[in-house]
C-alpha cells in the first residue's frame, strides 16, 4: 500500500508551531507521508504543496483566533485548482474569546472542511478519523 | 539591518536617515515629531512611567501582575485599561494584532470597518499602527496610572516603537529573540538583531534627552518543556545590545518552568548576572528597573475554571516568594481565547489576594534544593555567555548570530527553521527541568552529568525513555493538573 | 451525662442501658441492630474505610480536599457525594441541618415533604436521623470510594452516631469543644463532655469486636482572630477523652490562620504532641490516622470568585507543604450560600492542581520562622495541658471543666456564655496571630514576652493599640485580600 | 435624650454569633442601650424582651440559611405583642445557596421586616439608617 500524503502547517500568520509540529510527528508515526510547512503559511502554499505532492488530506491548524478571515474561500479555491477531493481538516482555537465547539465546527464546515478540531483534540483519534475518511473515499 | 550587524552603536546621522525610511510605511507615521514627543514623555507623571513604577514596587516590596491585553478598538482599550487599573494593575500592555504584525495595514482597516459595521471581533489585538500617536495618546491619557507597554513584531517594531513612545508608552519588550525564535518561520537571527538594534537606538535617542524608555528582555522563548539556561542567557545578551545602543534602563525577565526550587534558584541568578555582564562591559550606567517572572506561556493552561485559577495563582504565589517586582499572569480564560474584562478582572483580583498574603509575610525560604539549582544555572549561563563571547570575540552580537547557527544556543520546537533543534528536555522526579538531549549546549561536564543523573532518575521512576514521547507528556502535565506527565500503562 | 462527669471508660451494662434511650429518640432509632452493624463495618472495602484511606494517603504522600457537604434528600446526596467522587475527594463529610441538631424531627419531615412538593430548598444539610439507616446506607453503596462521616450536634450525635455507625460511617468529628464552644449559648461543658462520651464509648464497642472508627479531633473551634493554642490543646484533650472510652484511632485536626511559618509549626507539633501525651497517659495503641489542616472558618471567605479561589488554593498550599493527608477545604461559593455541585467540582479542580503539584515536589520548607512558631507553640500547648492535668489531678476531664471555669482555656467570641472570653487576638506585622490579652491562660513569661513585643511592633507599625478594633480589623482581613487589617485613616 | 432600647440575636437554631456580637457592640458604641441575646434565640424571646424593655427596634441576624422559616408569622406575633411600633431590621444570608441580596430585600420586607441588610453589610451605614428610621418615627 502506498502511503497517504498529507499537508500540515499552521494557516495565515498565525505563529503557534507546537500543535502542528505534534501533529505532524504523530501522522508521520502512524504511517503518512507529511509535507510539513510549519508557521505562517499562506493558504495559497497549502494548494501548491498539495497539487505537487498529489496529497490526499491537508490538515490545518489555528490558534490566534483570525482563522475565519484566513480560510474563507479556500475550499473554492482548492476546487478551482483541481483539489476537490483532498479532504480539510481544521483544528485548534477557531476565533477569538471563548469558544462553543459546537458553532466552530458549523462555521468551518460551511467554508468547506471536512473535520473540525478543538484544542485538547486527542491526536489518535483525530488520525481514527482520517484513516476512515480515506477509506471512505477509496485512497487507502 | 545588514547581515554584518555588530554590537555597535548605529551613528546618529545613519540612524536619523534611516528613520525616514521607517516613517514613510504607514500615514500615521508622520504624526511622530521627536522633539515633542520627548516633552510629551517628560511631562508623564511618575505613576505613567515604567522605571519610577519598578523602582517604587521595589522600595515597597510589593508583586504586582504583568497582564497580556490588547483589544481592537480606542473605546474598548479604554475600558479595557481602566478596569486593569482598577485591578491594580500598572503594566499595561497592549498586544498587537497578527495583521499589524505583518505590516499589512490595509488588512487592518478592513477588519476595523468591519467590526465597527457589524460589532463582530476580528482583530487579535490593538492595530498600534493603525491607530496612530493621536489613538495611543487617548488611551495613555484616559488612565491616571499605569506604563503602558506594546508588543509587536519583527517586522512592525520599528514603525510601531516609533508611534509607541510618542504616545507616551515608557517600557516595551525589546529583545530581538522573542521575534525571530518563537514568533518567525524564515527570518534571519543576525536581520532579527539588525532589526531591533533601531528601537534601541530609538530609546537610546531619548535616553540621551533625559526619557529613559525601559526594555523588558524576554530572552528567546523556548517552546515546550526545557530548561530555561539558553532563555536566561540570551536576556543578558540582549541587554548588552541594548545597552550598546543607549538604552539606560532593562529588565531582567525570568521564565519560570512550575519547579519551585528551580523557579526560585532563575529568579536570584538572572538579575545578578546580568548586573555583573552589563559592567563588566561597559554599561555601568544601566539600571536594572525590575525583575519580571512568568510561567512561560510555552504549555498550554487547564481549559477547566479550577485548574485555571490554580495555575494562575501558583505563579502568583512563586512570583511573590521570588520577591520579583511584577509577575506576568495569564487569565483564567488563556486556554480559551482572548480574555473578557471580566476574566481579567476575576484573575487579577485571585493573584493580588496572593501577592499581598505573601509578600506581607516577608518569606525567606531556605531550601537545599534552591542552592543547588542556583549554582547549576549560573554555570550554565556563564558557560553559554562566555562562549558566546569568546565566539564572537567580544561582540555579543556577533557571538549571538554565531551561536544559534553553532547551536551554541539552542532550542527544541522553535518554528523559526534556522534553529538547530538538538536540545531535548524533561521534568525530573521533581518536576524541575532536565536536559536528555544537550545538543551542541557549552555546558560543563558536571553539570550534564547532573542532567543524566536526574534524567536517569526519572527514566527509572517511570520505566520509559527520556524522549520525546516523554517531553510531549510533560508538556501537558500543567493542563492536566499534574506535575509531571505519567505514562500511559498499556 | 453527670456534672460530675470523669475521664473513666463508661461500664459496658451501663452503656448498653444508655442505648436504649438514646435509640428510642425517633423511630429509626429501632433500625440499629450493632450486631448486624459491626458485620456490616467488617465488610465494607478499605476505599470506604476512614483509617484506611489515611494511611494510604500517608505512604503515598499525597494531600487530598477534606470537602464540607450535605444536602437534604437522598437523591442530592448521592449525585453530591458521586461527584466528589469524581473529584477524587475521598472524606465524604455530612453536614447534618438545624433542625436534626436540635432534635427537631417532626420539623424536618415537614421541610423534606414541602421540598418534594415545591422543589424549594429548605434545610441547610442532611437530616440524618430522619433519613435513617435504610437512607444513610442507599448513601454509603453509591460510591466506590469514600469515608462518610457525620457533623452532628451536642444533642443529637447520640442518636446521630448509632446511626451513622450502622450506617456504615468510618469517621466522626467527634471532639466535645467543637459544639459546646462553637454552636452552643448555654449548655455546660461537663455535660457537653458527658453527652459526647456516649458516643466515643459507641465507638469502644466498635473497636472491641475489631471495627475501627476515626475521630476528628477538632478540639475548641476558636472563633475570630487568636492563636490557635487552646484549640490544639484541646484537640490533644479530646483524644485523651476518647481513648479512655476505646477509640482507637484519632485524627489530629490543625486549624490554621494564615501565615506559613506559624501554620507550619502548629502542624509539625500538634500531632507530635498528641502522640506523647496518648502514650504517656496510656493509650499508646491509639493509632493517630493522620493529620487534616484546614484554614479555621471562622473568618468570612472573600465573596468574589477571584479571592474566594485565591484564599482556597492557599489553603491547599499550605496544606502540602505541611504534607498533611487531607486539607478541609472551603468552596469558591464559601461566603454565598451552601455550594452547588459545580462550585464543589471548580474547587477541587483547583486544590487539586494544587496538591499533586506542590507535594509531587517533595519540597522541604526550611525557615528559621517555623522552627521559632514552633517552639513557642509548644512551650504554650504543654503549658496549657500539663496545668489542666494538674488541676484535673491527672483526669483530663476533669482538668477541662475547671480549666473552663478559671479561664485556663479560654477564647474570645464564644457564643457559650460559660467561656471566660478574657483573651484578645491579634496579627503581627508579618500576620502571625499573637494574644494582645491573655486572661488566665498559664502561659510561661518567655512565651508571653514574646507575644508582647510582636504586639509591640504592630502597635507601632499601626499607630493604633492592640485591641478590639484590630482585632476586627485582621478578621476581614482575607475577606479583603489583604494580609492584616490596615487602619482606616481619618 | 433617653437612650433608644434595642434588642440583638441571631434567630431560630442559628449558631453564628460574631456578626450579632459585632453589630451589638457597634450599635452600643454608638449610643444605644442593646440588649443582646446572643445565639439561638427564639421569636417567642426576642418578643419578650421587647415587651420587658420596651424596645424600639429589633435587629435579627441569620445565616445559616434558614431564616425565612424561622421568621414566618414574626411580624404577626409581633403584632398581637402590641409591639407593632418596634422597628424590625433582619441582616446575614437569608436562604440556602447564592443569594440575590434584592430578592430578599422583597421577601423578607413581605414578611414584615423593614430593612434588610445583605452580608458584608457596612456597619455604619446601618446603623445610620437606624438613627433615620427611629427620627422618622419621632423616637429620638
Ligand atoms: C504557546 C503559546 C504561544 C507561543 C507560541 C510559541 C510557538 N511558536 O508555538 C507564543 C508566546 C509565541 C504565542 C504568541 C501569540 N499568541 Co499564543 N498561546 C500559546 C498558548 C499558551 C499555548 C498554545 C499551545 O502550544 N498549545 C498546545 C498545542 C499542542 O495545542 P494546539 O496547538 O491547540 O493543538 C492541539 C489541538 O488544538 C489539536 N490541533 C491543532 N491543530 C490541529 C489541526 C488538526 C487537523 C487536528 C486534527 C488537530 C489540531 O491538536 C493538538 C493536540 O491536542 C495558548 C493558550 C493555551 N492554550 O494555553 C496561547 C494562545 C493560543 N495565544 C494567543 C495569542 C492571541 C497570541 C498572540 C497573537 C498574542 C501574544 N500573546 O503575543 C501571539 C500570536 C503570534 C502569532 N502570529 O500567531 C491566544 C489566542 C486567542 C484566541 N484565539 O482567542 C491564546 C489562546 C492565549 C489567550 N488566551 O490569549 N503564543
Ligand atoms: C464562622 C462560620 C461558622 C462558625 C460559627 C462560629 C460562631 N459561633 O459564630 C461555625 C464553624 C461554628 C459554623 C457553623 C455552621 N455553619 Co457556618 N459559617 C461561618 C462563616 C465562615 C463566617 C460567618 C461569619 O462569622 N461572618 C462574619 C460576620 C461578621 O458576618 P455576618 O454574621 O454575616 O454579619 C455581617 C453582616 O451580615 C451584617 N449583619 C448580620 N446580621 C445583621 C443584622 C442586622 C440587623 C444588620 C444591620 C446587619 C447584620 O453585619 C455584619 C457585618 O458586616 C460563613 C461563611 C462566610 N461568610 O465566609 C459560614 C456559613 C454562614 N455557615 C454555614 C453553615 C451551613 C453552617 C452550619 C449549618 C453547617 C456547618 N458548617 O457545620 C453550621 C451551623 C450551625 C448553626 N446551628 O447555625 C453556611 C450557611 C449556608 C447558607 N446560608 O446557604 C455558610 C454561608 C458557609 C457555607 N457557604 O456553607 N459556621
Amino acid at each position: 500500500m502506498k502511503k497517504p500524503t498529507v499537508i500540515t502547517g499552521t494557516v495565515g500568520n498565525d505563529a503557534h508551531v507546537i500543535g502542528t509540529k505534534i501533529l505532524s510527528r504523530a501522522l508521520r508515526e502512524a504511517g503518512f507521508n507529511v509535507v510539513e510547512l510549519g508557521i505562517l503559511t499562506p493558504t495559497d502554499e497549502f494548494i501548491k504543496a498539495a497539487i505537487e505532492t498529489d496529497a490526499d488530506a491537508i490538515l490545518m491548524s489555528s490558534l490566534y483566533g483570525m482563522a475565519e478571515l484566513d480560510v474563507t474561500g479556500f475550499k473554492e479555491k482548492c476546487i478551482e485548482a483541481g483539489l476537490d477531493d483532498v479532504l480539510l481538516y481544521i483544528g485548534g482555537i477557531l476565533g477569538v474569546g471563548r469558544r462553543d465547539a459546537k458553532e466552530d465546527e458549523e462555521k468551518f464546515k460551511k467554508l468547506g472542511f471536512d473535520r473540525v478540531f478543538p484544542p485538547e483534540t486527542e491526536l489518535k483519534l483525530a488520525i481514527g478519523d482520517l484513516w476512515a475518511d480515506l477509506k471512505a473515499k477509496g485512497k487507502v | 539591518m545588514a547581515p554584518n550587524v555588530k554590537n555597535q552603536k548605529i551613528d546618529e546621522g545613519e540612524f536619523l536617515r534611516m528613520r525616514e525610511k521607517v516613517l514613510a510605511q504607514w500615514p500615521t507615521g508622520k504624526e511622530v515629531d521627536l522633539d515633542e514627543a520627548i516633552e510629551y514623555q517628560k511631562k508623564l507623571p511618575d505613576s505613567k512611567n515604567y522605571l519610577k513604577i519598578m523602582q517604587k514596587l521595589h522600595e515597597e516590596g510589593r508583586t504586582v501582575a504583568y497582564p497580556r491585553a490588547g483589544t481592537a478598538t480606542i473605546e474598548d482599550s479604554i475600558s479595557l485599561y481602566r478596569k486593569l487599573e482598577e485591578s491594580q494593575v500598572p503594566f499595561l500592555l497592549v498586544t498587537t494584532d497578527s495583521y499589524t504584525r505583518q505590516l499589512e495595514f490595509k488588512k487592518v482597516e478592513a477588519a476595523i470597518e468591519e467590526t465597527k459595521k457589524t460589532g463582530k471581533k476580528i482583530l487579535n489585538g490593538f492595530p498600534l499602527i493603525n491607530h496612530g500617536v493621536k489613538g495611543m495618546r487617548q488611551i495613555v491619557e484616559s488612565v491616571n496610572t499605569g506604563a503602558f507597554n506594546p508588543r509587536i513584531s519583527l517586522k512592525a517594531y520599528p514603525l510601531g516603537s516609533e508611534i509607541a513612545f510618542a504616545s507616551g508608552m515608557t517600557g516595551v519588550s525589546a529583545g530581538p529573540f522573542i521575534s525571530w525564535g518563537a514568533y518567525e518561520k524564515n527570518s534571519d537571527i543576525a536581520e532579527a538583531i539588525g532589526a531591533y538594534q533601531y528601537m534601541h537606538r530609538l530609546i537610546g535617542y531619548y535616553a540621551d534627552r533625559g526619557v529613559k524608555i525601559t526594555c523588558d528582555n524576554h530572552g528567546w522563548i523556548l517552546t515546550g518543556v526545557q530548561p530555561m539556561t539558553v532563555n536566561l542567557a540570551t536576556t543578558i545578551a540582549e541587554a548588552m545590545m541594548e545597552a550598546e545602543q543607549g538604552v539606560k534602563s532593562v529588565v531582567s525577565c525570568i521564565h519560570l518552568m512550575g519547579n519551585l526550587a528551580q523557579d526560585l534558584a532563575w529568579i536570584r541568578v538572572a538579575p545578578r548576572l546580568m548586573r555583573e555582564y552589563l559592567d563588566r562591559y561597559g554599561y555601568a550606567d544601566v539600571i536594572i528597573a525590575g525583575t519580571l517572572a512568568q510561567h512561560t506561556p510555552l504549555f498550554p493552561m487547564p481549559q477547566g475554571m479550577g485548574g485555571a485559577f490554580a495555575y494562575t495563582d501558583y505563579s502568583a504565589l512563586v512570583g511573590a516568594l521570588g520577591k520579583v517586582e511584577a509577575c506576568s499572569i495569564r487569565s483564567i480564560d488563556e486556554a480559551l481565547g482572548i480574555p473578557t474584562e471580566e476574566s481579567h478582572q476575576l484573575t487579577y483580583e485571585s493573584v493580588n489576594w496572593f501577592f499581598n498574603v505573601i509578600r506581607g509575610q516577608k518569606i525567606d525560604l531556605e531550601m537545599k534544593e534552591i542552592a543547588i539549582e542556583e549554582r547549576i544555572a549560573e554555570l550554565e549561563i556563564r558557560a553559554i555567555l562566555d562562549k558566546l563571547l569568546e565566539i564572537g570575540d567580544g561582540d555579543i552580537v556577533v557571538g549571538c548570530i554565531k551561536g544559534v547557527h553553532l547551536g551554541i544556543i539552542d532550542s527544541s520546537f522553535s518554528p523559526n527553521k534556522q534553529v538547530k533543534d538538538k536540545v531535548i528536555g524533561v521534568k525530573d522526579c521533581r518536576g524541575a527541568i532536565r536536559y536528555a538531549e544537550f545538543g551542541n549546549l557549552p555546558l560543563p561536564e558536571e553539570v550534564k552529568e547532573f542532567h543524566r543523573e536526574k534524567v536517569a532518575e526519572r527514566e527509572r521512576a517511570d520505566g520509559t525513555k527520556a524522549d520525546y514521547e516523554m517531553t510531549i507528556r510533560d508538556f501537558w502535565a500543567f493542563n492536566k493538573g499534574q506535575l509531571i506527565g505519567k505514562p500511559v500503562r498499556a
